[in-house]
């Protein structure tokens, strides 16, 4: 267990440097450069800039320099396009997309998985197909047009929800329920193969000839297995809930990283931007290494290190 | 044997039941919420209680250091924690109000300007605030090291450039001197009748020499004195709190020389990007004051709204920069027909929706300079020009590629252009979408025929906006030039005169107008949704509100 | 009165392609301490018997037509679902045919064995769990209080087994329904699981409902036997009686086609020398007796066995030979890091094959044949050792020299519902190896040939177009069996592949390899954990056991005299039908 | 029991795999009704569109207009036909995602599929390669491929225009399309691969692949003939579950400029324009939002169906 642990994290490592290799010369192949604005700035000036922030090395040195203040001072650099050092944004941003992941993350496996299960229990009835249903729209739905919709039906009309802001607990509910529509309907649909593939189990006639009533059956004995293929997409999803949350993030004013990605890209700030998708990286390598342990812990038959 | 739906045979109430479970749960956990902050009073009423302004702000500023930043959205907060020599007339454009500085002195010539510091300035910890904070400032934002982007702003004073550009490191070279602790003399290269709207401008503002020493060396970038534990300032507010993305807020100054006077007790900058979003905060009572209103939800606002929707005059200029370097433009005619084609009103009625004003000349209308007039829709001489510039009906004219952006409504703007110089001129213009940075990019690489484009003036002058189309200008990128106009510019700078001045501007736009190397579309307009709360809101063409005039008082 | 009676019982299957009438009408009772077993081939209703008692069939497409269950005095298909599942589990218990896949692998042993207790008695989970490892122990699984926290997939067949049955017995029910509950395990452990349920019908009273293709373990369990036949009882006796003197022609007929240590026969008789079948107007069959049933066995019986003695080896070229063979496993390693475990699959193992001769490798399960059989093949890795093929070592080949080999040697898998590709028709899979290999000229010379061997294996040129799923268990290991001659190989290894069989199925199997050796001179390495048939169909046999061969000689020296102590358990571990 | 024996007694006509396949379809009356349904979607995009009025034809004094006889669903912000805009969108929308989603699956089951076969470290190379892809911004990859990609192309159309005579307004929008589609297909893959890696994982241990080594079959051919047909099931499904993305990926490309060119329209890009007029014209979100919503819900009935009719297994009874 520690062995395979440790075996991915170093793999992991490797993704990270791949990672940041190929990130690095993305953003040198961008069109403009950090100190591109409406006003142009004159050259001189923006050769100051660069000096300022390290740009105007070789592109080797500069690839090497990063690396080192990563790993020598753990530091992400300083924004370009924000005053603030990367780790500091980090810092204030990762929490808010922790709670409000974490929040839609609940949301999916607290709708998804019934929708699922009940499908798979009633297949080809009314149930699975309304259920299958909503799960589509959940995913044809753009948040860009939930979270409007939200605003106006809900925020506008009842005094409960603010339209946007990131002050009360409350605040959370919306965005969350945004973000959280489309793992809803992926982890629906997991849920529902899954289960659909344990129901016809033979251990599931064996529960069923010990008498057990139906929910005990399905709880008990079919949920268990039917939730393995939701797990492993959820590890992955909750990392890209995390990132991809741009558009809920500008709707409904919540101060995450999902606007660190996209701001960053805007603004060519590239120790912004090599910062968020190293984290984001770092951030995929765990969640798959948890969605694996998961996994094995769920799954008695799997071994962890042999796949 | 399978037995693939073994549960035909289950009972349905028990799985409902199960079903509930979960929604029970979701269904309580709103009810705790719900009562956890059950305050029925919305946010901007609660805040106009406590005097505190909610302003949207459109998005997370650069920075709060003057000498770093540029923009906008920065400027609305920096005006507030920092005053400069003279401040902005609340109600009048062009006018000033005395800030730091008591009075101004100005030779005959407006060439050397003396400021008299008031002696009571302080800066918010306490500390006096003296010209040697100013002499400092100057020379600090002049750094090269520092490489503040607006730094040209300060090259109107004499050896400024030098300085900057690293031709001298003797400060004392530069036209600025602190001959006692509260009076500032600047010496600059020529007459400048409009210097106190310059020092308006924040690069102009003082920065507390011994707090911005202490975390650091006067040209050293990122050092930590802007955090909001360590910002010290001399406006009428002073930082209370900064969350990235989320909010800044400041806090009534009580070393601030009129802190008497300043109405409010604090204002929050909420970042909002999100037009839509900022207009339906608004609808909801959590602003007082929006950035802008998407154009969509102007007309709606205003029936909706009508006491608060604004819609006020801004200095800028919405135009197309033709490429003269690029065939189909190299002959003036063609861009006049061009130009001639747009129907600028068509454009803001259905396209801008902003109550815009068409753009008849460059500089936009404001005090004493008349706005000029020589652009017009006029497709019928549009026609003749292009056939006398050898494409009649737009035969033989190279592709044109329209360069826009992905920004608001860039691409309806493009289509109806796109319509419209089909339908008056038989050219099909492609379109280029591009994204922000990658579009500015290609701009100023010249790598296009026609791009959108606008200009917001940084001050109040028409110089602001005719002296970027010199030749090499950093801004200029169509390959226009003409020794004339710069020769009248020359001209402009040399006197002190202001009815002169004006004369000669307004020869040169109309020379350039004439020339046409771009084609104006519209004046800007500000829209944006007000709450009746506030008082002493008025409109102004920089947009430069003084904070410390406004008052807030619950409506009705 | 009996403890169970079954009157009349219909239980038909009502799907698109018609209705399928799988219990038709049939009657028998079970009663208090008495074991009756159910005999009959895959199909034959025997299982859906079973379910229809508890109520577990899916409905639709099944459907209780008609007839009663009374149990105990109580009318069961009349019971709602709630008293229905109070019964279950309670008052009657069913034992499953596999273990594995019967379990659930998500859940420890002891939840599962206990859990029928704290469904149907208002005891503590502490209590429950006492009582569990109580029976658990009582069925004899070691250790019960260790290992019940284990999961099914750390316990072996039998063991699993022991706990399915004790899951069963844990709530003291009154009647058992055991469906092929030893079919998957091993002779040995077999004997052990039969005697338990002895135990239990002798100590405790209880009743048992013994379902099993396997005549050989209901002669030695059952008190009654009762004999099914596509949905209908053909024959109810003594076990005396059915055994000794059947007079049902289907009876005779599965009697007659199991082989035996004795078995003298060269091809074994089948059911269909025995019965023959027509379709009444209605859908429903009418059973016949061959009238030249006793010719045919005569004849059969003449053309008596002589290839049972190996030529003298001396003559014979040996074909195949394996030197101190090894296979070891190891788990764990990925891109950085190094392997951890290592099973010891084969652990040096010596054989050798005559050309034209049979050579039987049976043991019990994870004795390492299969392995042998692969590592043969090079489908596996060889750790250490040779296998020398026509004068060449296979084992260091590199793959791409492999080739001609893969043409030479062939492999027919146990499973013949897994090893046919579902999504190819039958054309397809068998024109694919010759494409491979370069056989025939073109498709339509491709396509005789398969035609061809279809015809060699008994099977018709309307079943070119098929997809593997659409045959019988049966038809598809004739079809693998096409398959692996479509390369025209000199060495076939038969891998369990007759294990998963019903008798008569097996016998028609085991009678075209037959065929096919003497027609084709193939070598065969016949892998089974089945005595009776490696005995049947092998020249020379080897014992394994962990690995290693436990003994080696020829089939008769084995059965007659066996050397080590192991090979006599597991020889009297085997049911005989003989009285 | 064994059905088989009954069919094959009856001699029903053996067939194809699709043929098959869509025979089992037909009887699957939801997914009938869905297949029919995407039918008449891509007959109006493709065939009705071109009777409607011209989609680009602006008409500024006309805007916002409701269904009359020339504009059957009303007119948009800039007084051009709804309907037929999004018919039009529609032809766009559906080749973007029929095309990514022929990528996804082309790219993601055969790399998932190898990793999975191949197993060990060539698995662990592939898998965490996928993580880094994973991992990479889109947007910037769209922003780099914009520059590299769409002047390659404008060469490469500009050359077709001059040697073949190809029209040249076809080959820009074409062009102009082409690296939208590399955008997708180098993104769109990655967890439609760790799906079939896990389908192979498992269908790797089966016996018939056992015996096609057996038979000397090459690992090229066990890999496309044999393991990835059985993984088709539920790559359809997933895939369906990802057409949304793509199409709406296409929009936020097009915003960047990396696919439709304006005036042309699509679905996505509706939808993103109509949504600024969620309180002043709704009906310019809402109709574009429900020819989309319905296709996809048709086309993820027909991919359940699709899944089912593949699944030979399961088709016994």
């Amino acid at each position: 267990m520690l062995r395979f642990i440790t075996n991915r994290l170093l793999q992991g490592i490797i993704v990270l440097i791949a990672l940041y290799t190929i990130t690095f010369f993305l953003i040198k192949a961008m069109p403009g450069d950090p100190f591109t604005g409406e006003k142009n700035i004159a050259e001189e000036t923006k050769q100051l800039m660069r000096e300022k922030y390290g740009l105007n090395e070789s592109v080797f040195h500069q690839y090497f320099l990063y690396l080192k203040n990563v790993f020598t001072e753990a530091s992400l650099g300083i924004s370009t396009s924000k005053a603030h050092s990367v780790n500091e944004m980090i810092g204030q941003s990762f929490p808010v997309s922790c709670i409000l992941g974490l929040t839609a993350l609940s949301f999916a496996i607290g709708l998804g998985v019934p929708i699922g299960v009940a499908s798979a229990v009633r297949k080809n009835s009314w149930v699975d197909y309304s259920g299958m249903a909503l799960a589509m729209i959940g995913i044809c739905v753009p948040a860009f047009t939930v979270g409007p919709l939200l605003q106006i039906m809900l925020s506008m009309k009842i005094p409960l929800f603010n339209v946007a802001g990131w002050e009360t607990p409350r605040d959370i509910i919306l965005p969350a329920i945004t973000l959280g529509l489309v793992t809803t309907a992926y982890i629906a649909r997991l849920t529902r193969s899954g289960m659909l593939e344990i129901l016809s189990q033979d251990y599931i006639r064996t529960a069923h000839a010990k008498g057990l009533p139906v929910s005990r059956v399905v709880c008990k004995h079919a949920l268990r297995g039917g939730l393995l293929p939701a797990v492993a997409y959820i590890g992955p999803a909750f990392a890209a809930l995390i990132s991809g949350s741009f558009i809920v993030e500008t709707i409904f004013q919540v101060p995450g990283m999902g606007q660190h990605f996209v701001n960053a890209t805007k603004a060519r700030d590239p120790f912004l931007l090599q910062g968020v998708v190293l984290f984001f990286g770092l951030l995929i390598v765990i969640m798959n290494l948890a969605a694996d342990i998961l996994t094995g812990f769920l799954n008695p038959r799997v071994r962890l290190g042999q796949e | 044997m399978s037995f693939p739906s073994i549960l035909t045979i289950a009972r349905i109430p028990k799985i409902r039941k199960k079903l509930l479970k979960p929604l029970q749960g979701v269904l309580a956990v709103i009810a705790c919420l719900s009562l956890w902050s059950c305050d029925s009073r919305s946010s901007v009423e609660v805040a106009t209680d406590k005097g505190i302004l909610i302003m949207g702000n459109s998005s997370e500023p650069k920075g709060l250091d003057p000498h770093v930043v540029s923009g906008v959205l920065e400027n609305n907060i920096i005006r507030s924690l920092f005053e400069g020599l003279v401040i902005e007339h609340h109600s009048k454009n062009g006018e000033y109000l005395p800030g730091v500085a008591e009075t101004v002195e100005r030779d005959e010539n407006s060439t050397v300007w003396t400021f008299h510091l008031r002696k009571e300035a302080r800066w918010s910890d306490g500390h006096p605030l003296t010209s040697e904070d100013f002499m400092f400032s100057f020379e600090r934002i002049l750094t090269p090291s520092l490489a503040s982007d607006y730094s040209f702003m300060l090259y109107y004073i004499k050896g400024a450039e030098d300085f900057h550009k690293g031709k001298t490191t003797d400060f004392s070279q530069v036209g600025v001197s602190a001959p006692d602790p509260h009076t500032l003399v600047v010496k600059l290269l020529g007459p400048l009748p409009f210097l106190p709207e310059i020092t308006k401008h924040y690069t102009w503002f003082p920065v507390p020499k011994h707090i911005v020493l202490k975390h650091g060396k006067i040209g050293e970038p990122f050092t930590d004195w802007t955090k909001p534990e360590n910002l010290v300032c001399n406006g009428s507010f002073k930082l209370k709190s900064w969350q990235i993305n989320d909010h800044i807020e400041v806090e009534r100054n009580p070393e601030y020389w009129d802190a008497r006077n300043v109405g409010i007790n604090g204002i929050r900058f909420l970042p909002i990007n999100n037009s839509y979003t900022e207009t339906r905060m608004f609808a909801s009572n959590q602003l007082h004051i929006t950035y802008r209103v998407p154009p969509e939800m102007i007309a709606y606002s205003g029936e909706h709204y009508p006491k608060n929707l604004r819609t006020e005059p801004w200095i800028g200029t919405y135009f197309i920069r033709c490429n003269v370097d690029a065939k189909a433009f190299t002959d003036k005619r063609v861009r006049k027909a061009f130009s001639m084609t747009i129907d600028q009103k068509s454009i803001i009625d259905n396209v801008t929706l902003g109550k815009q004003l068409p753009a008849t000349g460059l500089v936009p209308a404001f005090g004493d300079y008349p706005a000029s007039t020589p652009v017009s829709f006029d497709p019928e001489t549009a026609k003749k020009l292009l056939a006398e510039a050898g494409y009649p009906n737009g035969e033989g004219l190279p592709d044109i590629e329209f360069l826009t952006t992905d920004q608001d409504s860039a691409k309806a703007l493009a289509e109806a252009l796109q319509a419209m110089w089909l339908e008056h001129l038989g050219v099909t213009v492609k379109i280029r979408q591009l994204e922000w940075t990658t579009y500015l990019d290609t701009m100023f690489k010249q790598e296009y025929d026609l791009a959108a484009g606008g200009w917001i003036g940084d001050y109040l002058d028409p110089l602001t906006f005719l002296d970027m189309w010199i030749e090499g200008g950093g801004n200029n990128r169509t390959g226009w030039s003409n020794e004339q106009f710069e020769a009248l510019l020359d001209k402009v700078q040399q006197t002190g005169d202001q009815a002169t001045r004006y004369r000669l501007l307004k020869e040169a736009e109309d020379l350039f107008l004439e020339e046409r190397p771009v084609l104006p579309i519209y004046w800007y307009t500000r829209n944006y949704l007000i709450s009746e709360d506030v008082r002493g809101w008025n409109p102004l063409i920089l947009d430069n509100h003084p904070y410390k005039f406004l008052k807030l008082k619950a409506a009705n | 009165m009996s403890l169970l009676d079954i009157k009349n019982l219909k239980t038909y299957f009502h799907t698109r392609a018609g209705t399928t009438r799988a219990v038709d009408d049939i009657s028998f009772s079970i009663n208090k301490g008495e074991i009756v077993g159910v005999v009959g081939e895959s199909g034959s209703g025997k299982s859906v018997t079973c379910h229809t008692l508890l109520g577990l069939l899916p409905q639709p497409p099944a459907q209780v037509e008609g007839g009663s269950v009374t149990f105990d005095g109580n009318e069961l298909l009349d019971l709602s679902p709630t008293l229905l599942r109070a019964i279950r589990g309670k008052r009657i218990s069913m034992i499953f045919q596999d273990p594995m896949s019967c379990l659930n692998p998500y859940l420890t042993i002891l939840d599962q064995v206990a859990e029928p207790i704290l469904t149907h008695e208002d005891v503590s989970k502490d209590e429950a769990e006492g009582r569990a490892i109580e029976m658990m122990k009582k069925v004899g699984i070691r250790d019960a209080e260790k290992r019940a926290h284990s999961y099914p997939h750390e316990f072996s067949g039998g063991m699993r087994q022991r706990a399915m049955i004790a899951m069963a017995l844990v709530t003291n029910p009154d009647l058992i329904l055991a469906d092929e509950p030893t079919t998957a395990l091993d002779v040995t452990v077999q004997a052990r699981i039969l005697r338990v349920l002895r135990d239990l019908r002798d100590d405790l009273g209880v009743g048992i409902l013994f379902v099993s293709h396997d005549l050989g373990v209901i002669s030695e369990v059952a008190d009654r036997v009762v004999v099914m036949y596509k949905g209908k009882v053909v024959e109810q006796g003594s076990v005396e009686s059915i055994f000794e003197n059947p007079s049902h022609p289907y009876v005779k007929g599965l009697l007659a086609c199991r082989p035996t240590f004795e078995t003298k026969f060269r091809i074994l008789p089948t059911v269909d020398d025995f019965l023959q079948t027509e379709e009444n107007p209605d859908g429903s069959l009418a059973l016949y007796e061959r009238p030249d049933a006793d010719v045919r066995l005569a004849e059969l019986r003449n053309q008596i066995d002589t290839g049972g003695e190996p030529q003298d080896s001396n003559q014979a070229e040996s074909i195949l030979e394996v030197k101190d063979l090894r296979v070891h496993f190891t788990s764990g390693g990925g891109l950085l890091s190094k392997p951890s475990d290592t099973v010891k699959a084969v652990d040096g193992v010596d054989l050798s094959i005559s050309k034209g001769q049979t050579l039987g490798l049976v043991g019990e399960s994870g004795c390492g044949k299969t392995t042998i059989g692969r590592a043969i093949l090079r489908l596996v890795k060889l750790t250490d050792g040779s296998v020398v093929y026509g004068g060449t070592n296979l084992g260091d080949l590199p793959l791409a020299e492999l080739l001609p080999y893969r043409k030479r040697m062939q492999i027919i898998f146990q499973d013949p519902y897994a090893s046919l590709n579902p999504r190819l028709t039958i054309e397809q899979a068998l024109i694919e190896p010759m494409k491979v290999h370069g056989l025939e000229a073109n498709r339509s010379a491709r396509r005789d040939k398969v035609v061809e061997l279809l015809e060699e294996v008994g099977l018709s040129v309307d079943h070119l177009l098929r997809y593997p799923h659409e045959f019988s268990g049966g038809q598809r290991q004739r079809l693998c069996v096409a398959r692996a001659l479509a390369v025209e190989p000199e060495f076939v290894v038969c891998d369990e592949c007759v294990s998963a069989m019903d008798v008569s199925v097996q016998a028609q199997v085991l009678n075209l390899l037959r065929e096919l050796q003497e027609k084709r001179n193939l070598t065969y390495l016949f892998i089974s954990h089945d005595l009776s048939v490696v005995k049947f169909m092998s020249n020379e046999i080897a014992v394994m056991k962990q690995g290693r061969i436990e003994e080696f000689g020829t089939a008769n020296d084995i059965y007659e005299n066996p050397q080590s102590d192991y090979t006599r358990e597991l020889l009297e571990a085997v049911p005989r039908a003989d009285f | 029991m064994n059905a088989a024996n009954n069919s094959l007694a009856h001699g029903k006509p053996g067939n194809s795999l699709w043929s098959d396949a869509y025979l089992r379809l037909r009887k699957n009356r939801l997914a009938l009704a869905s297949f029919w349904f995407v039918m008449l979607m891509l007959a109006l995009c493709f065939v009705a569109a071109w009777f409607c009025p011209n989609p680009d034809k602006i008409d500024l004094e006309n805007k916002f207009a409701g269904s009359s006889v020339s504009h059957l669903l009303g007119t948009d912000q800039l007084g051009r036909d709804i309907f037929a805009r999004t018919l039009f969108g529609g032809q766009i929308s559906l080749l973007v995602g029929f095309v990514a989603t022929t990528l996804a699956i082309g790219i993601g089951v055969v790399i998932g599929a190898a990793s999975g076969y191949a197993g060990g470290r060539t698995d662990a190379v592939l898998m965490r390669g996928v993580d880094t892809l994973f991992a990479i911004p889109f947007l910037v990859v769209v922003i780099v491929l914009q520059v590299v990609i769409a002047e390659w192309t404008k060469d490469a159309s500009g050359w077709v225009v001059d040697s073949w005579g190809w029209d040249k307004k076809l080959t820009s929008r074409i062009a102009n399309i082409i690296p939208l589609f590399i955008a997708l297909g180098l993104f769109g893959w990655l967890t439609l691969a760790r799906i079939v890696r896990a389908q192979v994982l498992s269908l790797k241990e089966q016996e018939f692949v056992e015996a096609a080594k057996a038979l000397g079959y090459s690992r090229f051919r066990i890999l496309f003939r044999h393991i990835i047909p059985n993984t088709l099931g539920p790559t359809v499904v997933y895939a369906t579950l990802t057409v949304p993305g793509f199409i709406m990926y296409e929009a936020t490309q097009s915003y960047l400029g990396l696919g439709v060119e304006a005036p042309n329209s699509s679905w996505g890009i509706l939808i993103r324009d109509g949504a600024n007029f969620l309180e002043t014209e709704p009906q310019l979100l809402i109709i574009p939002g429900l020819f989309f919503s319905l296709t996809l819900l048709a086309l993820n009935f027909l991919g359940d169906g699709l899944r089912d009719a593949l699944d030979v297994k399961a088709a016994k009874d």
